[in-house]
């Protein structure tokens, strides 16, 4: 193995290797799930266990090769990455490849692990289910999709990981489309996600156009060493690549997909919607990290004031969600926005540190979650409670993955979220740092109502829960230990290993805040905790809203609020959806009828009908007339409007066409 | 070379009233055989502009086997025999025939000024030379080919199989 | 003229006999045959019973599958015939790459095997 | 035969062997569970045919009965069995008025067509037969064909010759009516 | 947000997949009366959906000629003109149950010599109708020259029927209490009465190696041939429950496994005299149905070959009154013709003719399982197994 | 010479093409316009492949790729066709308003 | 120009007396095997017996149905037949003798036999019969089913000759001293002549005409001359598949011991022995063997044929590359 020493600014001299063989066939962890899948398809129902083993066995491969890989890197140190030429479109070589390094081989692991767990618990969460096969074919997909994201070290393949990665959740969240709302959770998820994907193509293309390259590294290396071409879109291209992490990150406004996409079986929600497919946004802005830091610093405030609102807004919202599953969708939105407001911060260590650790609790809460779900037969927490009693493991596992998540000492989330208290602070973001405590309250505030309603009191609901078997209670066990200790590997001034990690690889991160205990923000945000737990505790639990599963106070304004979710969705489509409907089809009606239905009337014969478009769009009369009715809206020709309102292709071909014509034209003859 | 091009004339003007009889006849079965007609044509046009293989390919794929397939997906969605007055719809006339015509003004206008040249045919194209470079240069669209026919193959499997004997295998 | 042209002119020209036959024989039929039709003889034939029905079109999806079959394997064909000129040329990169490509187009119809399309018993 | 006859007796009382033939009239109302009952003890599982009789003194074809008869129809199911010489004819009795009787279509499947067969001919109804429909005739055929009160009109338009040929003779029959062989 | 683990949800599932179920309107499609392959005017009105029957009707009727109700208004001699056409495929087995039932209501003891004349020419019979059934099924499954053949073979049978009766088809030779003297025999006299044609017994000897040649033709060179095992191998199984259930006989029952043959089990002819197999098929299906008939073939030539030799002489006509009247009384007769089991059901009063004539034919049973056979097959299925059940349409109408 | 007239014949065919796309109510209807549209591409392509003698052939290997897309296109197109006209019994695309939100 | 009219005019003679000797062949073959004394004695024993056949259809009315899409109903006989005369374009009968010895002769040839179907397909729903319906639409499937192993039986001999002319096929064989049916095609040829007996719609795959069933498949509402013209190009198309056979695999118009300088004058009669051989064995099979069922029928093609013919051209290309 060749060594190569770098100068970190903190740390001081680093060393990596470039992997060995180990590195040079990263490959194989990419496109194995790829090849089970396809076996899965084709073989999968034939099998004893209708293809799971070999989704299984596909997975507990990957999680070895990363446990190895991790183990390398640990010991050596590693940062290298490999490209495949498959082509070129005009200057831009079309590669595809595999990084190696710190960055890539955490989420590796994180993968590797959340998702072998989740496959040993989904073979029995989903037994009996309606397309098992299918399921696993497509978790198998999702995480070879995954790990092409997250292993690409060019922008192309990072989108068409991007895309992948979509696709499967789409395909998982939709899983039972018999029934419309799951469809259209699945239908929506994507969709949100391809507006922002709009953003990151853009991103990508503007960055490639600039840089005449479309490796992540030679961008970053030019990112960092001041070249001219890129500083000039610098901050277009970082807000760009933000609204594509928006969307997959689920950051306000584009959040509101994620918790829809609970009508997904649990365990897809587990891996994907809590633990990695979200993280791809933080990871998206981990990879370019140097890139915003070097050159897109306004970029990055733009990003901590999403990511601020963001774990503030969904905070509040899941105070008031019954539905447990979609109270964790809130807290996942929430942490995310932590992460991302941590980068935001430029705490580049304590963003991935965050998601290191919230993959593992949020992951068990899901499961959690799940094993209850299983049990009761329904999401809602209203007919739940007293499940502590029947449910022991899930209980006590549970209850670590919410102190994890509330950031208890000396459990995971204590040590991450308090290193994002700190780099606040440490920037001195006043504001910002204590919304993130308020935050902290409101995210022990909720789970502790969760876990009341869910565990504590009587069981309200129906039928008998009982405990599930090993193969669920045995993946909740393993993340318990994790979430209780996967924050120990940065304890600073303890062990910092984590920063050492994940700052190895081929672009060094210049600048990132350097761990050390901050007091005041560890008091504040352990004082938020506590706070929280015991309001939490008391408004529930001894207000015996555990008995009834009422919220025992509401202050009725603010609740509807919430309740409604800000009205966004509300907003969507009252001020998007319906306008871009409503007015296009006026327009074009209007169009029609003052337009074509003239000439038609007024000439008749195609050939000279054809003239007087053209003559009309010089003299601008046609023209002036469509952007008049198209901007007055609301006009006597509504009663026509329904005509256009069908949702057949043909029209909306139509309205396409039309449209791409009368712009030639304008292009062609006028401008 | 007065012959060829009056030939070639010739084939244009049967090439587009084929296909206007195919988008204008209310006979479903006649658009298919016009348009077999215009497909026909267009492999004349080829073997005259001395693409010999993709000439033949037309014939082989698109009459052989395309237009079979909508033969049967007519078939199959009962098209009525004879006239169907209701084939077209009438709402839509009138505006699709000014945007086809605004279109069509439009790519003449575009193709007349921005290209003229000149063919001179010595011989046919050599097919050896095509699988040559099909083979090499263009190899990697050329395997992606099989997947997108493997996509259409299964697509197309799943879609027109009776959804009963899908929702009987998927209930595990 | 060129051997090309002249080549596809002579087949042209086969297709122009082809056409001449048929409208030949047409032709001497319409004059010898006799022509007497009333509407019992003009019916359609369906053993002796009027025609019944109105859904008379209606065809087996089958028919869909196996034409989609043909299709795809069709257009392998005409991948393979360049291929199959040029192999010496090509030699076992062209090989594998035909392997390739004929395995995965094979996994389709492995495919419709296996979902029972081309099976016709219920 | 004979053991199997004893058998059936035991059984049904009033039967009768003939022919080699055991004969069982029953009532109509023990119509199916006689034929049930024959079906599982006796074993006789093959169906053979199911028809009907028209008993009547006023005929219009063919020559009236000898001796006066109570007008009805009388059913007449044959069953036998596959492996020996067994075979059973079970008959009941209806009224003309209100023909009806049961089907035997769930004892014998095959007794389908001969019931549809009857039910067109003498048009007995029979009950809860799941097609009760016409077999043979043209649809708006109408009367019964094979009641004696239907008139054959060939018959009617045109005697028999035959037929009086044979009855102008009667004496000769009795002396010299045989051939040698 | 809906939980699909809910059982009420999985119901919706479930209701779900019950909606996208098509409700394919099937297509009607004629087959017959007017159709190359249903032997006759027989009409089935199959719902089909492509190449697959989903429900038969068979329509039947076309050649109904009313032979109960014309039996009615004839007398005994006259009936036996009327029946041999109702199977004129061998038309001669058709008055042999009608003559029995006549002669067994008149308590007439029939000659020996009779017996046996009305024996081989009832075998000989049997073999032309399946010769027939072997050429056409052949036709049927699309193999166009062993039709030609068989009815080359069938001739020589034929012949020889005609050269006793007089009639190929409808040989109308039955008397009750014997048979007429044959027709080919020369100037008869009270005397000397010529019974059989000169030269029959060596032509008959000839005859029947033949048959026996042509049917091991047919084991080889249909029953091998692996086309015609695909097409009839498994192909319309029939049940011995089934077939015992709705009434069907002869070699159809013995093909789904049944012995049962009427020619052991009654004492209408003299067979128990012979010595002969009974062939019976093992699963059913439509190979088996003409491997039975093939067999049976070679088994009839048999028979008719050790009567020859074991011709008795004596007298062919039994006395009989002159004017045939048939005492008070009923009977049931059947007889195992090529098609199955035949019977007349006579009743008399004592007339002329009978008062009531029940006439069981065996193609009418053995059509009616068509619906049941048929449903769920393939069209070229239908006709295999339509052209299995040897049925003609005069069997069926009557 | 020729290379005009064939280049407006071939706009003449994608315009013919749109026409039908967007005026046939007969799902099936439509598809067969599509073919016209890619039709017309191919027209071009070939034009220009001859008219510029190109050594790669990359008109022609174009037009070869077009035509095995468009043979998958034709055979899903006319899948989706079949199921709506199961699930609705007819091939009327106005009787599909699936887009409509 | 005289070249081509030269060229057509030969092509016109071995078309129609192609497609009259395998007429004659059929019929002696069929009267021959089944006893039949008609065409075997009668009228010069039996060989004006075509001649009176195409009388008596062209005296016959031709009737057309008041239901049928009269256009397409009168133009598809015609579809068919243009499709298989266009064939005989491509057939070498010597070096010199050949209408047209096109750079792409094999494609070609596969290219146009593929339409066909379409003829059949419009013809069969175009009648407005059930019976013609199903019948077109059985041919439809059929002629699909088996145009590809048609087809890729083909690619092993264009792999072994590396081209696709058919002069080129042949001169192949001829340096190689074997037809390629010895050197290593046996395989394709078996395939190609199942395929090939399967696209004449013969027995045992005649189902689309099938007249037990389907009475006369898709040509039950044609009669008279249509009919005929039917009933023509079947024969054309057997004799003419039967002639790019022997072209293909069994080394056309060549022998091998023969002297190649004389091949224009012997070569004609070798490959019509050879046609004809291959056309009496479809004779033979034709009249001894019952039908396929039509599931049988598409399970031969695309469960043992396709991918018999695939490993077969992976066979022929490996040991092309490797020895």
């Amino acid at each position: 193995m060749v060594k190569t020493n770098i100068n970190l600014f903190a740390e001081g001299e680093v060393v990596y290797t470039d992997g060995g063989v180990l590195a040079e066939f990263v490959w194989v962890l990419v496109v194995l799930p790829f090849i089970a899948a396809l076996i899965i398809t084709f073989a999968g129902k034939s099998l004893p266990l209708k293809g799971a083993e070999i989704a299984l066995g596909t997975i507990a491969i990957i999680f070895i090769y990363s446990l190895a890989l991790m183990y390398l890197h640990v010991t050596e140190g590693v940062a290298n990455e490999f490209f495949i030429n498959v082509g070129n479109i005009g200057q831009f070589d079309i590669e595809f490849g595999w990084v190696v390094d710190g960055l890539s081989i955490m989420m590796y692991f994180v993968v590797g692990l959340v998702a072998l767990l989740v496959f040993i618990y989904a073979t029995n969460y989903m037994e009996g289910e309606i397309r098992y096969t299918f399921f696993f074919t497509s978790l198998t997909l999702f995480a070879g999709s995954m790990l092409v994201l997250v292993s690409s070290p060019t922008l192309i393949q990072i989108l068409i990981g991007w895309e992948l990665v979509g696709v499967c959740s789409y395909l998982l969240i939709g899983h039972y489309w018999e029934v419309k709302d799951n469809s259209s959770a699945a239908m929506k998820a994507f969709i949100t996600n391809k507006i922002a994907d709009v953003g990151l193509m853009i991103g990508i293309i503007i960055l490639a156009l600039n840089t005449g390259t479309m490796r992540i590294s030679e961008i970053l290396y030019q990112a960092t060493h001041d070249y001219p071409a890129i500083k000039n879109v610098a901050f277009v291209a970082g807000v760009l690549l933000f609204i594509g992490a928006m969307g997959k990150s689920a950051q306000f406004p584009l959040h509101v997909w994620l918790p829809d996409a609970m009508a997904g079986p649990t365990p897809v929600s587990a891996l994907m919607h809590a633990a990695t497919m979200v993280t791809a946004g933080v990871y998206l802005l981990a990879r370019m990290f140097p890139f915003y830091q070097g050159i897109a610093n306004e970029a990055l405030d733009i990003v901590m004031l999403f990511g601020v609102i963001t774990l503030l807004t969904a905070g509040l919202i899941a105070i008031v969600q019954d539905d447990l599953k979609k109270v964790l969708a809130y807290s996942t939105v929430s942490q995310l926005g932590y992460m991302v407001a941590a980068i935001g911060s430029g705490a580049y260590t304590a963003a991935l540190f965050h998601l290191w650790t919230h993959a593992f609790f949020k992951a068990l809460l899901f499961l959690g979650a799940g094993s209850v779900i299983h049990a009761v037969h329904s999401n809602s927490m209203l007919e739940m409670g007293g499940l502590r009693k029947v449910m022991p493991k899930t209980f006590s596992t549970f209850i670590i993955g919410t102190v994890a998540l509330a950031g208890l000492p000396p459990f995971a989330g204590f040590f991450s979220k308090d290193e994002i208290l700190a780099s606040f602070n440490h920037e001195g973001e006043t504001t910002f740092f204590f919304i993130a405590v308020l935050g902290a309250f409101i995210t022990a505030f909720y789970m502790t109502r969760a876990v009341c309603l869910t565990f504590l009191g009587e069981y309200r609901g129906h039928g008998h829960p009982h405990e599930s078997d090993s193969m669920m209670t045995t993946p909740l066990v393993v993340l318990a230990v994790f979430a209780a200790a996967s924050g120990w590997v940065n304890i600073p001034g303890v062990y910092t290993g984590f920063t050492k990690w994940v700052t190895t690889r081929k672009n060094p991160i210049i600048e990132y805040h350097p761990e050390s205990f901050d007091l005041f923000a560890l008091g504040l945000g352990l004082t938020a905790g506590l706070l929280g737990i015991g309001l939490g505790y008391y408004l529930y639990q001894l207000q015996g809203s555990a008995e009834t599963g009422d919220d025992k106070i509401k202050i009725e304004p603010i609740w509807k609020v919430l309740e409604n979710k800000y009205y966004i969705d509300d907003f969507y489509f009252k001020f998007i959806i319906d306008p871009i409907k409503l007015n296009m089809a006026k327009a074009v009606d209007a169009f029609n009828t003052n337009v074509i239905d003239r000439f038609v009337n007024g000439f008749g014969q195609l050939a000279s009908f054809m003239g007087v478009i053209v003559y009309n769009n010089i003299d601008q009369n046609g023209i002036d007339k469509v952007l008049n009715m198209s901007s007055t809206g609301t006009d006597s020709f509504g009663g026509k409007v329904k005509l256009l309102q069908t949702g057949r292709t043909q029209q909306y071909l139509m309205l396409f066409l039309g449209g791409v014509v009368t712009i030639s034209l304008l292009i062609l003859f006028i401008i | 070379m007065e012959i060829f091009e009056i030939v070639t004339y010739f084939v244009l003007l049967a090439l587009l009233s084929t296909a206007i009889r195919v988008v204008t006849t209310s006979n479903v079965i006649h658009a298919a055989i016009s348009l077999v007609f215009t497909l026909a044509l267009t492999a004349i046009l080829f073997l005259m502009l001395s693409t010999e293989f993709v000439a033949l390919v037309l014939v082989l794929v698109y009459i052989g086997a395309v237009i079979v397939l909508f033969l049967f997906g007519i078939m199959i969605t009962r098209a009525p025999l004879g006239k169907n007055a209701e084939l077209d719809n009438d709402k839509n006339k009138k505006l699709g025939a000014a945007i086809a015509g605004s279109i069509f003004l439009l790519f003449s206008y575009i193709l007349i000024n921005g290209f003229d040249g000149d063919v001179t045919i010595t011989s046919g194209s050599s097919t050896e030379l095509l699988g040559e470079i099909l083979l090499s240069r263009f190899v990697f669209p050329f395997e992606l080919v099989s997947f997108v026919l493997l996509a259409a193959l299964i697509g197309g499997i799943t879609l027109a199989r009776k959804d009963e004997a899908l929702i009987d295998e998927d209930q595990v | 003229m060129i051997s090309y042209f002249q080549d596809y002119v002579t087949i042209g020209a086969v297709l122009g006999f082809g056409l001449f036959l048929v409208v030949l024989l047409l032709g001497v039929a319409s004059v010898l045959r006799p022509n007497k039709p009333y509407e019992e003889k003009l019916q359609t034939y369906e053993c002796g019973v009027d025609p019944v029905g109105t859904g008379w079109s209606q065809t087996y999806v089958r028919y869909y599958i196996f034409g989609l079959l043909f299709v795809i394997f069709d257009v392998e064909a005409v991948f393979i015939f360049p291929w199959a000129i040029n192999l010496e040329k090509l030699g076992y990169f062209g090989l594998i790459e035909m392997f390739v490509f004929i395995f995965i187009l094979l996994i389709g119809l492995i495919y419709a095997i296996r979902k029972d399309v081309l099976k016709w018993e219920s | 035969m004979e053991e199997f006859f004893n058998n059936i007796k035991e059984s049904f009382k009033e039967a009768t062997l003939e022919f080699e033939t055991i004969n069982i009239k029953i009532d109509s109302t023990e119509w199916i569970d006689v034929h049930k009952k024959l079906r599982d003890e006796f074993n006789l599982k093959f169906f053979s045919w199911l028809s009907a009789i028209d008993w009547d003194n006023e005929v219009s074809v063919g020559e009236a009965p000898k001796e006066s008869v109570s007008p009805s129809f009388e059913i007449i199911t044959c069953l036998s069995d596959l492996d020996n010489t067994n075979l059973v004819t079970v008959s009941t009795s209806i009224s003309k008025s209100e023909p009806n009787i049961n089907s035997l279509i769930d004892v014998y499947a095959g007794a389908n067509w001969h019931e549809r067969e009857a039910y067109e001919m003498f048009g007995i109804n029979f009950e809860n037969h799941p097609n009760l429909e016409k077999l043979y005739l043209p649809d708006g055929y109408e009367g019964n064909p094979m009641l004696k009160s239907f008139e054959l009109i060939s018959r009617e338009v045109k005697p028999w010759p035959g037929d009086v040929d044979v009855e102008g003779m009667p004496e000769e029959s009795e002396s010299d009516g045989s051939v040698d062989g | 947000m809906v939980n699909a683990l809910d059982p009420q949800n999985m119901n919706r599932f479930s209701e779900a997949s019950v909606s996208v179920e098509i409700e394919t309107e099937d297509m009607t499609l004629n087959i017959g009366p007017q159709h190359p392959s249903t032997h006759g005017v027989l009409r089935l009105v199959a719902k089909v959906d492509g190449e697959k029957v989903h429900d038969v009707k068979p329509v039947l009727g076309y050649m109904h000629r009313g032979y109960e109700k014309l039996a009615e208004v004839r007398s005994y001699p006259q009936i036996t003109t009327l029946v041999n056409r109702i199977d004129w495929v061998a038309g001669f087995s058709n008055e042999i149950p009608f003559i029995a039932g006549a002669e067994r209501l008149m308590e007439i003891e029939v000659p020996e010599r009779a017996k046996h004349i009305r024996l081989i020419l009832t075998e000989m019979a049997r073999i032309s109708s399946h010769f027939v059934f072997n050429g056409a099924y052949a036709l049927e499954v699309g193999a166009l020259t062993p039709i030609f053949y068989a009815m080359e073979d069938r001739e020589r049978v034929l012949d020889l029927i005609e050269s006793v009766t007089g009639g190929r088809f409808h040989p109308n030779f039955n008397r009750i209490g014997g048979v007429k003297p044959a027709a080919g025999a020369g100037p008869t006299s009270k005397k000397n009465i010529q019974d059989l044609p000169a030269g029959f017994y060596r032509d008959t000897k000839v005859a029947m190696e033949k048959v026996i040649q042509a049917a091991d033709q047919f084991q080889n060179l249909i029953g091998g041939n692996e086309v015609f095992k695909k097409r009839t191998k498994n192909v319309g199984v029939l049940t011995a429950e089934t077939a015992e259930a709705y009434g069907v006989s002869g070699p159809i029952l013995r093909a789904s496994g049944v012995k049962s043959d009427l020619r052991t089990q009654t004492d209408y002819l003299p067979y128990d005299q012979f010595d002969y197999d009974i062939p019976v098929g093992e699963n059913g299906d439509c190979y088996d149905r003409w491997d039975v008939r093939v067999k049976e073939m070679v088994e009839s030539a048999k028979i008719v070959l050790q009567a020859i030799d074991s011709m008795p002489s004596g007298p062919l006509q039994a006395k009989v009154p002159k004017v045939i009247k048939v005492p008070q009384g009923r009977t049931y007769v059947r007889a195992e013709n090529p098609k199955g089991e035949m019977g007349y059901y006579i009743v008399s009063d004592g007339g002329l003719g009978p008062y009531r004539l029940k006439v069981r034919t065996a193609s009418f049973s053995n059509v009616s399982i068509l619906p049941i056979m048929l449903e769920g097959a393939l069209l070229p299925d239908l006709i295999a197994i339509m052209g299995s059940l040897d049925f003609v349409l005069g069997d069926v109408d009557r | 010479m020729i290379v005009q007239p064939v280049l407006v014949v071939a706009a003449a065919l994608f315009s013919l093409g749109i026409y039908g796309i967007l005026v046939r109510r007969n799902a099936v209807m439509v598809l067969l316009s599509i073919e016209l549209i890619l039709n017309s591409v191919n027209i071009n392509f070939i034009m220009f492949d001859t008219m510029l003698a190109d050594t790669l052939m990359q008109g022609q290997i174009f037009t070869i790729f077009i035509i095995t897309i468009a043979a998958a296109e034709v055979g899903i197109g006319l899948a989706i066709v079949l199921m709506l006209f199961r699930n609705r019994q007819t091939a009327n695309i106005n009787e599909f308003d699936l887009m409509k939100w | 120009m005289t070249e081509v009219l030269v060229k057509v005019g030969f092509l016109a003679i071995a078309a129609l007396n192609g497609a009259i000797i395998f007429t004659i062949m059929d019929v002696k073959g069929a009267s021959w095997m089944q006893r039949r004394p008609g065409p075997l004695h009668v009228g010069l024993r039996g060989f004006i017996f075509p001649l009176a056949e195409i009388l008596k259809f062209v005296q016959k009315e031709d009737i057309i149905p008041t239901e049928v899409d009269r256009p397409v109903f009168k133009w598809a006989p015609a579809y068919v037949m243009v499709s298989c005369v266009a064939l005989f374009a491509v057939v070498p009968m010597s070096p010199t003798l050949v209408v047209a010895d096109l750079e792409l002769g094999v494609f070609f040839a596969l290219a146009i036999s593929s339409l066909g179907t379409i003829g059949v397909l419009t013809a069969g729903w175009s009648s407005a019969n059930k019976y013609s319906l199903m019948g077109g639409l059985r041919a439809a499937g059929q002629l699909i089913a088996y145009e590809l192993p048609l087809i890729l039986a083909v690619v092993g001999v264009v792999i072994q000759a590396e081209t696709m002319s058919l002069v080129g096929i042949v001169e192949k064989q001829i340096e190689w001293g074997v037809p390629f049916v010895v050197g290593g095609q046996i395989v394709g040829f078996l395939i190609f002549m199942v395929a090939a007996t399967a696209e004449m719609m013969r027995v045992p795959f005649d189902m689309p005409i099938g007249e037990s069933e389907l009475t006369m498949g898709f040509m039950t509402e044609y009669s008279g001359i249509r009919f005929l013209i039917f009933y023509i190009s079947e024969y054309m198309n057997m004799f003419i598949l039967c002639a790019i056979a022997s072209t293909l695999f069994l080394g056309g118009y060549h022998v091998p011991l023969l002297p190649t300088e004389w091949v224009n004058f012997y070569g004609p009669v070798v490959l019509l022995t050879k046609t004809a051989i291959l056309g009496f064995i479809l004779v033979a099979i034709r009249w001894s063997q019952p039908r396929f069922r039509e599931d049988q029928l598409q399970n031969l093609a695309w469960k043992i044929l396709i991918p018999a013919s695939l490993v077969n051209i992976l066979v022929t290309a490996v040991m092309k590359v490797g020895f």
